[in-house]
């Protein structure tokens, strides 16, 4: 199928079961909101080599927060909850905690899987941290700098998905690298995903393993403009640059939805869109573009 | 008169064990035959001589004191409703003076021993013993923190010491003498404690707590009482304490003693988080000595509150615990403290105490000379005998207890290795007869014909603790008081009493200190006769 | 379901003890059931018709007419359902309730919701002493659950509370907080003397100037951010607490040092005042 | 929680090296506590008796007995809770400050001495009188001396003990315990005790109009207490049992002359530390003694109808 001149690949994205947290974190202001994210989301690009694979989900206005404070839902992304529990607290810990004015919520009050939050940060307060149970949950009030920080005691965790990607394909740099910014901004909008990568776009895409033996995943030969004169390339013959965007979501059906959005943002002048998988041997989901876009248009 | 036919009969003292046959009751005594008396049908029950407590506390200031302290458990309890055979009053850690005769006699227990009475205040204790029916009370006095007598034998004047023993005795109509870990409340006046047996007091250069306990013990032997020096030895609850424990003992010398709650005391390690169970030793060195009798102290889990003459302890406690704290010294006597407390089966001390107790009376080979105590109301209340008995009886039952605990806990105990399982007989003896015949009572603990009529029938249950918790006839110098679960009658019990000679001059000895150091008349210390309830005063025995 | 409904028909001479006013007492009994209820006059047991006329049956929601200044332990223990009550009440209103809902027009006695677990309980007039507090001698008074009282209140509210609130409308006597050892307490008209004494650990907040003991010590002012979300759950009771920074901002005394504690009360600032001072 | 710590008399004649009276007046209301027990005596750890003692005194006003103290701090009236409360934090060394004392009238020299001299002490002892324990605050203000007291335990030996008012009030007291569990205001009601001090206490019973008859016995509240208190006293059939003529047999229906226990009745009395004292009778009366008209009215209601409903002899659910 194409979309204006891109041709939408037969494929499919091939993604896997992950867990996730979501955080609500407010501060006083826009700019100490902005901080906060940004040092909670840092270096969390993929758990290949990061704690664990983070965003912004979406920001909140002071009357959808629970303290009524611009707020940030921020969205974790694990293998398993126990190494997620972990990048939670040392995140909350060393970036939220230290951040001026900000407070922190479970974004996943329904979850039964809890991690801890509060629980073991408030050894911080040395003694004098304080708890408090409001509306039936339990908060802990951390002494600091410039008066408290307030931090849910516990977190949910959910059962989501990571690893829905897509590859555009372009005829020029400049050309692809505008279509991913378009594909990034169309994911930002919407809710329950993120796009770990900087700007949620990947240039270095990977695949399973590599010729050194340390190494569990190299990079993406067939998507190498300069490699085509080595290995069988997959560019469109017109392409001559990719993009790679990782999309992980707390449903199946958030990915589909974004993977959708960002197709028909980035579509147009492109030659060609792809998506990326193992031959749907190592993920339970496959996202077949042409069902996601379908859906997404039945769904309009 | 009353006749019990088809009874299973139980009774050590007679080694009849669990022989079909009759008791016959006239005048409030076991006889041969009676005729033409009512019967009560026994068959298929189960019938024990009437239930005989060593050591507990029921009567006087500090329990009185503890009532007024714990408001919060009597509103929690069992109430007694007022009603044309009883009075009102609550049951609980601290139950009212009736509520405790009405909760022995309705468990089958019709002897009791209140352990601790100072002087001063033993009209107090007298008091309230009166006022607790259907048993019959001794209780022993408190002596070995009496500053009069700790300046005897500073003075090495043992002659005069024994003349004063004796006048104290009958001045406080005790049945016994009973040492506080000795030397520590007279040192707890001003703070301190006494841990060495062999250092002296402070206070005073020559009496060690050592000298206290053989010179009382001796003094006890010497007038004859017919209870031993009852005993509750130096750094009581404190780990590691088994080495005093036993350096007491030894320190008797063959003399006669009545190791009161011993559980308190077997302890080894170095502090709190080492604590174990050190019971075995003390069980072997028990087995190997035959001129010490003990009773168990054990410990169940659940709210208590502690009371004890051993103030510096008690203050400990409530450093520990936060709760709350009562103490109250009594001048140149004793002392005692308070503190509400709750054994966890969580709490690694607390599940180590729960075993000793246990395994002291399953190590402890004679069931003649260890008996059934918690210690009331310190280790559990007294109400909740039957539970242990349940625990002697049915390993799996304990075996189901120690389920849930840590490894941890289970590392410092021997109860999971010990397999003995108590038979009637024994319960018999350890709950009854034991406890009758170390008290030197000879007409209580058994069936033969003379005792007094204090019977308990049972109905055979396989339900250890539902058994013994509900007797289904409980009988009181031949009065049926319990039938049921229903109290019957509230006859008043004996106050029992000895009376050891002592020369007459003695008075004229004591009389110019008691202006000295007393803020109480000499002509009012005395107990008079008149406070005490149907006295019946004991004979004073042979000890050689 | 329509609600069970009683009147009073006649005052009791001298306090009448009715336990049994309660969802879990009435809710599954019959017209003729509920009618011989018993209820304790002094010493002397009687019928609950005796004194109320009754309508209705089988229902947790109960309506009770009438001046029940001398009825004690009303809703004692109730854990579902919801009690309405349109006139005064005696001593021990909702005294350990575990859940449901009380609520007066009227006044109330002492001891309203005395350690109670969960549940709600309002009074439109005012109380007595020793709201949600521990019994004489007991280590804890409520766990759990609010008290909104919008009138004045007696001595020892809160006493050895352990989690839950308390709202009290106007002035509260001393010891208000006495022996805290969490939850809070707000005091929207202030309170008389004493106010925390011995506190262990709590919140009180008043939004009034108060007298503070001489053992508790000013710390800062400063608009603490649980107070927002305390805030948001006052005001679904209809309460509102002021937290926003352009509004003013709470003085922080913590104490009481005697103890020593880590209780904690604010004191609330308006703007002008914080400006002024 | 803190706690009671206390002693028998005879303690404080023997041990006491230092003694302070908080809101009372022992020399004009207790006149023989100086010299019997508290101050005077030669005790066998204090053998030059006032000179091995030191005597501190709190009271809003200068009595008499300040002529006795060593030291005398005049506390701002209704503020002794407030320095107590300050005591028991210096005595734990908090920090506090000059500014937070200054609204008891003492200084923080004042008090700090204080603690240094209770924490050096080797027996310490302090009595209270009404003048702290039925001031605003009441049971509170006892609770702060106990509790100071239980806590200077962590330093050296203390205890507190109230002085009590007239009569046997401890004897009334420590019955009532045996007998009930409950020192006080207990209430039968429900034909077994309940305890509320403020809900069964005589005062507040009598104040609310909560009871429709009242025996007296040993007590004359007509005379101290409330008015509202007395006003119902003399609404309701009231019976008194006194010796003489009093300000509330005046009010009662019915006063029976009894005879005085202690000069012609037997008894036992309790002092204040809850030592018992036998009472015998030095003089015949030709009036009952109290004891024997009880036991007659009891033995009269005895015989009506019981008007306990049928139950069980004891209930687990207690209201």
């Amino acid at each position: 199928m194409k979309i204006g001149a891109t041709h939408i690949e037969d494929t499919f994205a091939e993604a896997f079961p992950m867990r996730f947290a979501r955080l609500i974190v407010t501060a006083a202001d826009d700019h100490w909101l902005d901080m906060a994210c940004r040092e909670a989301t840092g270096f969390a690009t993929s758990v290949i080599g990061c704690d664990a694979e983070a965003g912004v989900e979406q920001l909140l206005s002071p009357d959808a927060t629970p303290d009524g404070r611009p707020g940030a839902a921020l969205l974790f992304f694990g293998f398993s909850s126990e190494p997620l529990g972990k990048a939670l607290l040392a995140r909350a810990g060393q970036c939220l905690l230290p951040c001026a004015t900000t407070a922190v919520y479970d974004g996943l009050p329904d979850a039964e899987k809890r991690v801890p939050l509060g629980s073991h940060l408030r050894y911080f307060g040395d003694g004098y941290q304080k708890s408090k149970v409001i509306a039936g949950v339990r908060y802990w009030r951390i002494p600091v700098m410039d008066g408290e920080f307030l931090v849910e005691e516990n977190a949910g965790v959910g059962e989501g998905v990571g690893g829905g990607n897509l590859i555009l394909q372009g005829e020029t740099q400049a050309q692809a690298l505008a279509a991913a910014r378009r594909a990034a901004e169309a994911i930002a909008e919407l809710p329950g995903v993120i796009a770990p990568f900087p700007g949620g776009v990947v240039r270095a895409g990977s695949k399973v393993g590599s010729r050194y033996k340390q190494l569990s995943a190299s990079t993406n030969d067939p998507y190498c403009p300069t490699l085509a004169g080595h290995v069988e390339t997959k560019l469109h013959p017109a392409a001559n640059c990719s993009y790679e965007l990782v999309i992980d979501g707390i449903t199946e059906a958030a990915i589909a939805h974004a993977m959708a959005g960002a197709v028909h943002a980035a579509a147009g002048e492109l030659p060609a869109i792809t998506a990326g998988n193992y031959g749907g041997k190592l993920g339970k989901f496959h996202f077949r573009l042409r069902e996601v876009l379908g859906d997404s248009r039945s769904g309009e | 008169m009353l006749r019990i036919v088809g009874g299973q009969v139980y009774d050590p003292a007679h080694g009849i064990d669990g022989v079909v046959q009759d008791v016959c009751i006239q005048d409030g005594r076991i006889v041969e035959n009676v005729d033409a008396a009512p019967t009560i049908d026994a068959s298929g029950m189960i019938v024990f001589p009437g239930g005989v407590d060593v050591h507990t506390h029921v009567a006087g200031g500090s329990i009185n004191f503890a009532r007024a302290m714990t408001p919060e458990d009597h509103r929690r309890t069992t109430a007694f409703i007022r009603s044309q055979t009883n009075r009102a009053g609550v049951g609980g850690m601290t139950p009212t003076t009736f509520a405790t005769g009405y909760l022995y006699a309705g468990m089958g227990w019709t002897t009791v021993n209140e352990a601790a009475v100072p002087i001063l205040s033993a009209k107090h204790t007298h008091e309230e013993l009166r006022d607790i029916p259907i048993v019959d009370k001794s209780c022993c006095v408190l002596l070995a923190n009496n500053e009069i007598l700790l300046d005897l034998l500073e003075a090495g004047e043992m002659e005069r010491a024994r003349e004063v023993v004796a006048w104290q005795i009958w001045a406080s109509k005790a049945y016994g003498v009973k040492a506080v870990n000795p030397g520590g409340v007279a040192a707890w006046k001003y703070g301190k404690n006494a841990e060495q047996l062999s250092e002296p007091v402070d206070g005073y250069h020559k009496v060690t707590p050592a000298k206290i306990v053989a010179g009382l013990a001796q003094i006890v032997d010497d007038l004859g009482l017919p209870h031993p020096l009852h005993l509750h030895c130096n750094n009581l609850g404190v780990p590691g304490n088994l080495t005093t424990t036993l350096e007491t003992m030894q320190n008797l010398d063959g003399r006669r003693a009545h190791m009161a709650h011993l559980q308190y005391h077997a302890y080894g390690g170095d502090d709190w988080s080492t604590m174990r169970s050190e019971a075995p030793q003390l069980a072997d060195y028990m087995n190997a000595h035959r001129n010490f009798t003990t009773d168990a102290g054990a410990v169940l889990f659940g709210d208590t509150v502690t009371i004890t003459a051993d103030g510096p302890w008690q203050h400990l406690l409530y450093k520990l615990t936060g709760r709350k704290w009562g103490n109250l010294d009594v001048e140149n006597e004793t002392g005692c403290g308070i503190v509400p407390y709750t054994y966890r089966p969580t709490n690694l001390v607390n599940a180590v105490q729960w075993a000793v107790g246990l395994e002291l009376l399953l190590l402890i080979d004679d069931p003649w000379r260890v008996f059934l105590t918690t210690d009331h109301p310190n280790g559990a209340c007294f109400w909740r005998y039957p539970e242990i008995i349940q625990l002697l009886m049915c390993r799996d039952f304990r075996r189901d207890c120690m389920a849930g605990q840590s490894d941890k806990a289970l590392s410092r105990i021997h109860l999971p290795d010990i397999d003995r399982e108590y038979t009637l007989y024994e319960i018999a003896t350890i709950t009854s007869a034991g406890p009758a015949r170390a008290l030197g009572l000879p007409r209580k603990g058994h069936l033969g014909v003379g005792a007094d009529a204090d019977v308990v029938i049972y109905d055979q249950d396989d339900d250890v603790a539902r058994m013994f918790g509900h007797p289904r006839y409980v009988i009181k110098g031949g009065e049926i008081v319990i039938e049921d679960g229903d109290i019957r009658a509230t006859p008043e019990g004996r106050g029992l009493l000895v009376r050891p000679p002592h020369d007459e001059q003695i008075e004229a000895f004591l009389r110019p200190l008691f202006e000295d150091y007393y803020t109480m008349s000499f002509d009012n210390y005395s107990v008079e006769m008149e406070r005490i309830q149907q006295p019946e005063i004991c004979d004073c025995i042979d000890t050689e | 379901m329509s609600a069970i409904r009683l009147t009073l028909k006649e005052q009791p001479g001298v306090p009448l003890e009715t336990e049994v006013l309660s969802p879990d007492a009435l809710a599954d009994l019959a017209h003729d059931e509920i009618r011989s209820l018993p209820v304790q006059l002094g010493k002397r047991r009687r019928r609950l018709d005796d004194f109320f006329e009754i309508e209705g049956e089988r229902s947790d929601e109960i309506e009770v007419h009438g001046d029940l200044s001398l009825l004690k332990w009303i809703g004692r223990g109730m854990s579902r359902g919801r009690l309405t009550i349109h006139g005064n009440v005696g001593m021990h209103l909702g005294a350990y309730m575990t859940g449901g809902s009380i609520e007066v027009h009227g006044d109330a006695g002492d001891w309203v919701g005395a350690e109670m677990g969960d549940g709600l309980i309002s009074v439109h007039g005012n109380a007595g002493g020793q709201i949600g507090a521990a019994y004489r001698g007991s280590p804890t008074g409520m766990r759990g659950g609010t008290i909104v009282i919008d009138g004045s209140t007696g001595l020892e509210v809160g006493m050895r509370m352990k989690k839950g609130t308390i709202v009290i409308g106007d002035t509260a006597k001393d010891f208000a907080g006495l022996q805290m050892k969490g939850g809070n307490i707000v005091l929207l008209a202030g309170a008389e003397l004493r106010t925390g004494a011995w506190m262990i650990r709590g919140t009180i907040i008043s939004l009034k100037p108060i007298a503070m003991l001489p053992t508790f010590r000013l710390a800062r002012s400063y608009n603490p951010e649980f107070l927002r979300l305390y805030a948001r759950f006052l005001s679904g009771l209809g309460i509102t607490l002021p937290c926003a920074a352009d509004e003013g901002r709470y003085d922080l005394y913590s104490g009481d040092v005697s103890v020593p504690g880590k209780g904690e009360i604010f004191v609330w600032q308006p703007a002008e005042a914080a400006a002024s001072r | 929680m803190g706690g009671k710590v206390s002693c028998t008399l005879g303690e404080v004649k023997n041990r006491a090296d230092f003694v302070l009276y908080w809101g009372g007046n022992p020399a004009e209301c207790h006149p023989r506590h100086f010299t019997k027990y508290a101050l005077m005596p030669k005790g066998r750890f204090v053998p030059r008796g006032r000179k091995d003692r030191t005597m501190v005194l709190v009271d809003i006003r200068e009595t008499k007995s300040v002529k006795a103290a060593d030291i005398f701090l005049q506390i701002r009236p209704g503020k002794d809770f407030e320095a107590l409360s300050i005591l028991r934090a210096l005595v734990k060394g908090q920090h506090v400050d000059e500014k937070q004392v200054a609204e008891t009238g003492l200084t923080l020299e004042q008090l700090t001495d204080l603690v240094d001299r209770m924490k050096r002490a080797k027996f310490g002892v302090m009595f209270f009188g009404m003048g702290l324990s039925m001031t605003r605050g009441k049971h509170m203000n006892s609770a702060s001396i106990l509790t100071l007291a239980a806590e200077l335990n962590a330093y050296t030996k203390f205890v507190a003990m109230p002085m009590r008012g007239h009569g046997n009030v401890t004897g009334a007291d420590v019955v009532m315990r045996w007998t009930t569990g409950y020192p006080f205001g207990v209430n039968f009601s429900r034909g077994y005790p309940r305890y509320n001090p403020g809900e069964f206490s005589t005062v507040d019973l009598l104040v609310r109009g909560d009871v429709d008859a009242a025996l007296i016995l040993g007590a004359d509240p007509g005379a101290t207490m409330p008015q509202p208190a007395i006003d119902h006293l003399a609404r309701i059939p009231t019976v008194v049992l006194d010796p003489k003529v009093t300000h509330t047999s005046r009010l009662a229906r019915v006063h029976i002359t009894t005879a005085v226990t202690g000069i012609s009745a037997p008894g036992t009395g309790y002092r204040m530390d809850e030592i018992p004292l036998p009472l015998r009778p030095a003089l015949r009366s030709p009036y009952p003694t109290d004891e024997d008209v009880v036991r007659r009215i009891h033995q009269a209601v005895a015989e009506k109808p019981d008007w306990m409903a049928a139950g069980g002899q004891t209930t687990t659910t207690q209201i």
